[in-house]
């Protein structure tokens, strides 16, 4: 290099040839750059959308998003009324809470101007403070996007036209890495265990699933449902409906979940290993229990856990209630009812079968020999249908059907098989029917979609080959000279909106009669209750509205020594409203008893 | 010399005027946010339009920006700093760190909030904030000066005692300089 | 007359530095007899802080470990995370993971070119290139959705596909940053007294560097080729033809040719994997990040970023958590002992353009 | 690289009491020694088998186990090849020997594990503090340090966010369930 370097010297005024360009400055604040379409600013919540699972609280790694109540959104069933409020001196707009947000209602904006002196002044409730946001998101999560896990593990089942042959199992159940994978999808917000009439601790042992803990399971299950397999296998599961990830896919299978965790324990044994059950010393009081039903079982194990003398009374040789003899075997096994039976009753329940009271012991003895009697006895009287032919024969009971053949007798049904209804009982009867080998028919007034059965329940009978013809109302029962069932007769219907805003309702159209050729048909309209066993005096004592017996919120009927539950007590007639009615009149009994003496 | 309040109020306005249209910031970068300075400071956005420009030494600057977390080791040279600068002086709290901690907020070296520590005048929320946004900020800044608002300084030297002994209670070894206001 | 040795405090608060670090400097007169770094001042403790967070969520923190060039810091976590639990990532993410580290290189030098000037007292450099620079942030802003903390490249793949129309976006802010690397060089590179400034100044020679473990831009400067997207190749380097250039002078001046070459490259490689680039899905999904478990194990992974190679070990313990997330920045090999070895004997007035020139990054170092 | 990896193992074990436990893909190899021998079989590897650039050294502390780990990770840019060194020491009174003369980088790395983790270097040159400043309480990397209650402590947090509400706890309040003890734990 030389002394001087001229070229160098001179080479850096070529920037002069810059001069006169037109600049690209922003002039700020007279013009500014819109932000990207996917710029991350500030949030903005759709409050009528967010279910207020506080997902987005849960991935801040800042910790800046409370979940707070405000004025006007209150909690339903599915919806904690909760809603995020953002601490903007935490947040760092990294948009985890966009990604893992299972309704998909909050999403960021462009809008990330938040300049103040107070600092006190940056708690910032998206979509309250914000309305205006609605018009300007910028990063959304699609259901493809979205951390969450939307697809559920496919439970393995048998195939359709395998399921007929036999009575074996239908759901196979999840292996240990399904159900791990499944139980990895539960975001545990807990918004499914206050629908759960039990509130059984749902994220809790799914949580322990998902970490490989079946035996803290196993144990949380046991905590308030002493029935849990049965549940695992045939709950109706009304927490899966309101799951936050059901919100946009599918729930996480909570039901198949808990049926995993419980079938990990193989024995009744290994059960009582697992649970170790705390029992108390005996307190001296005794307890009288009217029907050996999930509600009956359930205030059973938790009283006896509490040191009560437990008899039950149960008019049939099995325990289990409309478990036993109301659910067919291949959704519910045999040998699965029997462990949890013969678990309840290593706990030191004694259950008395064949005793039918009214009959073979008096309601009144009962009632005299202990300190609380628990009335857990359901529906079991079907409704009849009400038609000309009824009494022919050929023509029965769904509930009674299923109650012969689960108790082991052979029944003939023939070729040819209607059912009339549409809840699980008549979809349990078609099903059942398929696999003696009949062709199943099944009529219902509404439409498809009206069918209080499970979705599953009408799906797996389709595959299973069941005819399924709705809106049908049966008129009159055919029979031939020996009164033998020969063919039902129905008229079609339509549906004709209900004035008063109900469901609507099925009209009968005149003369479209159809007549359906079959060899037996079987009600399943609905059950009602038995209660000859209750002598003059508790007739009158005990209160019953239409059917049901009247109970407070402590499962206490007018008689204060005598409680209630089950089918016989609540609407909702499935066995999960049981054992909740159990485990609560349990609770009650406990207080009135020993805090009696203290 | 002026006793007259009216006159005073003049000046007042006049000298808000003045120092609202120049604002020198102190070229201390105390965390990541001083990644956006540059570009706030270049030729896109161009900050010194508005009378916005870098300074050297603390003495010749009007404004302490703090871009985003202090560690306690950058707390003390901070405050230092800031003692060390001449009335009117304005922090400026960058970025959502020096509000409630940020993404730091459980960590055991840096401060959570800055307006226990040094008298903040105006926060810009963000992660890092943009230019815009580090605009805004200024601008709120501008505001607040020509209001006669920016009074940080004047709570700085009210308030002393409650501010060394925040200070204090994290830096032990921190110096009680005597500055003569 | 021997003069008599004073000392002067270099930082924290100093308009050269090239971050919040401070030197203490033995000098006499205006040469440097010892120098001692001292950093911690931006030590934020992230590797404690993600011991308590989720494997999600400390990918947040991984861009944050150095402001300058944040996407080596993301793509080497992903990476590490991925070979631990032996994920498979789709080949389309695994071009667009490239193309957003070079992009982000090309960030990186835009900025050095601005500081490396600065630093020499040449201001007009700095307006320019990193006025230009915001042209690849905005390209950052749209397809990640942020300037300056992309948080995009994550396990598994990335975050989001290329909006439409990007690629010819990126196509177009080349053409445009490659006229303007000649402008550069008109200012820079012929520009005397960049020259004069820079010649026979900083030298790290070829002993030292071997000694001290540099890497990166100062390794190349003295004649060593040596990349890790060559040697140790990751994403889809080895598919990708480009150069590794080197220089031989092991001062500043070689170490800012390497890098203004290295900044043709990166253009070269974008629009290599735009034109290669397949189609497909971007992202392999994890789990529900609250469950989302890692096996036992660890990974030791590398990248080469602008200051030089970067490396990340990360050890999971089978949790839902890191173990342990250690980083290894260019800068703590360059910003430390190097440092303090190629200061003595240098002037006062270079100390920052040497600092510039090492690629030293304070927040890295710290962390 | 296999060849390349069966043969390093070789020469090391010639020498050395060595383990190596599990065989990576890629170019990865895992070296299992005795503390003492850190040194020697450092400077082994660097003069005489080439791997002249140690790219890492990093420390884990498994507290359960009462030990912490120390791992120097080292490449040979002819044989493309990492290499772990691993070793393992007491938790209670760790000491490691000193190799900064053998790469002058590695006094970082031992100054912040000195600091970080409270190991004592032997004859390590250099300043006690490094990153921290007064710091009064234990080695924060320990495992056993917990940062958030240190922070809490010691730094305000700002008030207002006290009427944050926990969704699980709100859906147990609303529906009177009762959770017992065991399970909390499974709680998020």
């Amino acid at each position: 290099m030389s002394f001087f370097d001229l070229k160098g010297t001179l080479k850096p005024l070529t920037a002069l040839k810059q001069f006169g360009k037109k600049p690209h400055t922003i002039e700020y604040p007279k013009e500014s750059l819109e932000a990207a379409d996917r710029y991350r600013g500030l949030h903005y919540n759709e409050l009528e959308d967010c279910i207020g699972c506080g997902n987005c609280s849960t991935i801040c790694q800042n910790k800046a998003i409370d979940m707070i109540h405000i004025a006007g959104i209150e909690g339903s069933d599915g919806d904690s009324g909760l809603r995020p409020r953002v601490d903007n001196g935490r947040c760092c707009w990294c948009a985890l809470c966009v990604e893992v947000c299972p309704t998909g209602s909050l999403s960021l904006t462009k809008d990330y101007l938040y300049v103040s002196e107070d600092p006190n002044s940056f708690l910032f409730t998206p979509g309250l403070d914000n309305p205006e946001g609605k018009d300007n998101l910028s990063f959304t999560t699609t259901e493809e996007e979205s951390l969450n896990v939307f697809n559920r593990v496919p439970m393995p089942e048998l195939e359709g036209m395998e399921r007929v042959k036999s009575f074996a199992e239908v759901v196979i159940g999840y292996n240990e890495e399904m159900a791990r994978e499944e139980a990895a999808r539960c975001i545990s917000c807990g918004l499914c265990t206050e629908i759960c009439p039990e509130h059984m601790h749902i994220p809790e042992y799914i949580n322990a699933i998902a970490n490989g803990n079946d035996n803290d399971a196993i144990r949380i299950i046991y905590d308030n449902n002493p029935l849990p397999e049965m549940c695992g296998k045939v709950c109706t599961r009304r927490c899966e409906d309101v799951c936050a990830i059901a919100v946009r896919g599918e729930a996480v299978a909570i039901r198949w979940l808990k049926g995993y965790a419980t079938s990990t324990a193989k024995t009744a044994d290994i059960t009582y290993e697992i649970v170790n059950p705390e029992i108390n010393k005996p307190n001296g009081y005794k307890v009288g229990i009217v029907g050996a039903g999930p509600s009956g079982l359930t205030a059973a194990y938790y009283l006896a856990l509490r040191g009560y003398d437990v008899t039950i009374y149960e008019s049939n040789k099995k325990a289990g209630g409309m478990t036993m003899y109301g659910i067919p075997k291949y959704r519910f096994p045999l040998d699965s009812l029997d462990k949890q039976i013969d678990y309840i009753e290593k706990i030191g329940v004694k259950i008395n079968y064949n005793t039918k009271v009214g009959k073979d012991i008096s309601f009144e003895q009962i009632y005299n020999e202990s300190d609380a009697v628990f009335m857990g006895v359901g529906f079991p009287q079907p409704w009849t249908l009400g038609i000309e032919g009824e009494e022919a024969k050929g023509s029965m009971q769904a509930v009674n059907f299923l109650h012969e053949v689960n108790d082991g007798e052979q029944i003939d049904v023939g070729k040819k098989v209607a059912v009339i209804g549409g809840g699980n009982v008549a979809i349990d009867a078609a099903r059942v029917s398929a696999r003696l080998g009949a062709d199943v028919t099944i009529l219902y007034r509404r439409r498809v979609q009206d069918m209080p059965a499970d979705w599953e329940e009408i799906e797996g009978a389709e595959q299973e080959g069941i005819h399924i013809v709705p809106q049908t109302i049966p008129v009159k029962i055919h029979a031939d000279e020996n009164n033998k069932v020969t063919g039902i007769e129905y008229l079609m219907s339509e549906m004709v909106a209900d004035d008063k805003g109900g469901r609507p309702r099925p009209v009968a159209i005149e003369g479209s009669n159809k007549v359906l050729q079959v060899d037996s048909i079987m009600g399943a309209i609905g059950q009602q209750a038995d209660y000859s066993f209750l002598d003059g005096k508790f007739a009158e004592k005990i209160k019953i509205e239409r059917g049901r017996i009247v109970v407070n919120e402590n499962q206490q009927t007018s008689d204060p020594k005598i409680y209630a539950g089950g089918d016989a007590v609540n609407r909702t007639a499935d066995a999960i409203s049981a054992i909740a009615d159990g485990f609560k009149a349990c609770k009650a009994i406990d207080k009135t008893l020993v805090g009696k003496t203290d | 010399m002026i006793n007259d309040k009216n006159s005073q109020k003049i000046v007042d306005i006049i000298q808000n005027w003045a120092r609202k249209h120049s604002i020198w910031v102190l070229a201390y970068g105390t965390g990541c946010g001083a990644i956006e300075i540059p570009p706030t400071m270049t030729s896109r956005y161009d900050a010194e339009r508005l009378g916005v420009r870098g300074a050297a030494t603390p003495r010749q600057a009007d404004v302490l920006l703090v871009t985003g977390y202090l560690t306690t080791k950058t707390l003390k040279r901070v405050i230092r700093v800031y003692e060390q600068m001449q009335d009117p002086k304005f922090v400026i709290g960058f970025g959502s760190c020096t509000i409630n901690g940020g993404m730091y907020y459980d960590s055991y070296n840096t401060i959570k909030l800055l307006d226990k520590y040094l008298p903040v005048d105006v926060y810009i929320n963000g992660c890092m904030p943009r230019p815009e946004a580090v605009l805004a900020g200024f601008g709120k800044l501008q505001e607040i000066i020509a209001e006669g608002r920016a009074n940080g300084a004047q709570k700085y030297k009210d308030n002393l005692e409650w501010y060394k002994a925040n200070q204090k209670k994290i830096i032990p070894s921190l110096l009680t300089t005597d500055y003569n206001w | 007359m021997r003069e008599k040795a004073t000392t002067l405090y270099f930082g924290p608060q100093h308009p050269g530095i090239t971050g919040n670090m401070m030197i203490r400097l033995k000098v006499e007169g205006d040469t440097i007899i010892k120098a001692t770094t001292e950093v911690g001042y931006l030590h934020r403790a992230f590797e404690k802080l993600q011991e308590k967070r989720n494997w999600l969520q400390s990918f947040t923190m991984m861009c944050r470990f150095c402001v300058p060039e944040t996407d080596p810091m993301e793509e080497l976590y992903a990476r590490a995370v991925e070979e631990i639990e032996g994920r498979e990532v789709p080949e389309r993410a695994k071009y667009i993971r490239v193309m957003v580290l070079e992009l982000a290189r090309l960030a990186s030098f835009m900025l050095w070119y601005g500081g490396q000037n600065g630093s020499l007292g040449l201001y007009t450099m700095g307006q320019w290139s990193v006025g230009d620079r915001n042209y690849i942030l905005d390209l950052f802003e749209e397809l990640t959705g942020g300037r300056i903390y992309h948080m995009y490249i994550w396990p598994g793949g990335v975050r989001r596909d290329l909006p439409k129309g990007f690629e010819g976006r990126v196509l177009k802010t080349l053409d445009y940053l490659e006229k303007r690397l000649d402008d550069y060089d008109d200012l820079m590179f012929d520009n005397a007294i960049f020259k004069k400034r820079t010649q026979g100044v900083g030298i790290v020679d070829k002993a030292t560097a071997v000694e001290h473990g540099v890497v990166g831009a100062v390794l190349r400067g003295c004649g060593i080729k040596s990349d890790i997207r060559i040697d140790d190749p990751y994403e889809v380097y080895d598919k990708l033809d480009f150069i590794v250039p080197t220089s031989d002078g092991a001062d500043i001046w070689s170490r800012a040719l390497v890098r203004r070459q290295e900044a043709r490259q990166s253009i070269r490689i974008i629009r290599q994997v735009i034109d290669t680039m397949p189609g497909g899905s971007v992202y392999n999904k994890i789990p529900n990040p609250q469950k989302w478990k890692l096996p036992k194990g660890d990974a030791y992974v590398r990248a080469e970023s602008v200051r030089g190679e970067v490396g990340l070990y990360v050890v999971s313990d089978g949790g839902t958590m890191p173990r342990r997330v250690h980083l290894r920045g260019a800068a703590y090999v360059h910003g430390i002992t190097l440092l303090e070895d190629v200061l003595v004997g240098e002037n006062i007035a270079d100390v920052s353009a040497i600092m510039n020139s090492l690629g030293t990054c304070p927040p890295e170092i710290e962390r | 690289m296999k060849d390349i990896k069966a043969k390093l193992t070789e020469k090391i074990k010639a020498s050395f009491d060595t383990v190596s436990e599990k065989d990576y893909n890629g170019n990865r190899l895992d070296f299992h020694v005795d503390v003492k021998i850190i040194p020697q079989i450092l400077t082994f590897l660097k003069v005489n088998l080439g791997y002249i650039h140690l790219s890492h050294i990093s420390c884990v502390d498994w507290l359960e186990e009462g030990e912490f780990e120390i791992i120097y990770i080292l490449w040979s840019p002819v044989e493309k090849l990492k290499v772990f060194v691993r070793t393992r020491i007491n938790r209670e009174k760790p000491v490691l020997p000193n190799i900064d003369m053998i790469w002058r980088q590695a006094n970082t790395y031992e100054r912040e594990m000195r600091e970080m983790f409270g190991i004592e270097i032997e004859g390590l040159e250099g300043a006690e503090e490094f990153l921290l400043e007064d710091w009064q309480e234990m080695p924060p990397m320990r495992r056993d340090f917990q940062t958030e209650e240190y922070a809490e402590k010691t730094f305000w947090s700002r008030e207002g966010r006290e009427d944050a509400i926990d969704v699980r706890e709100e859906i147990i309040k609303r529906s009177r369930e009762e959770i017992p003890d065991f399970a909390k734990k499974y709680s998020r």
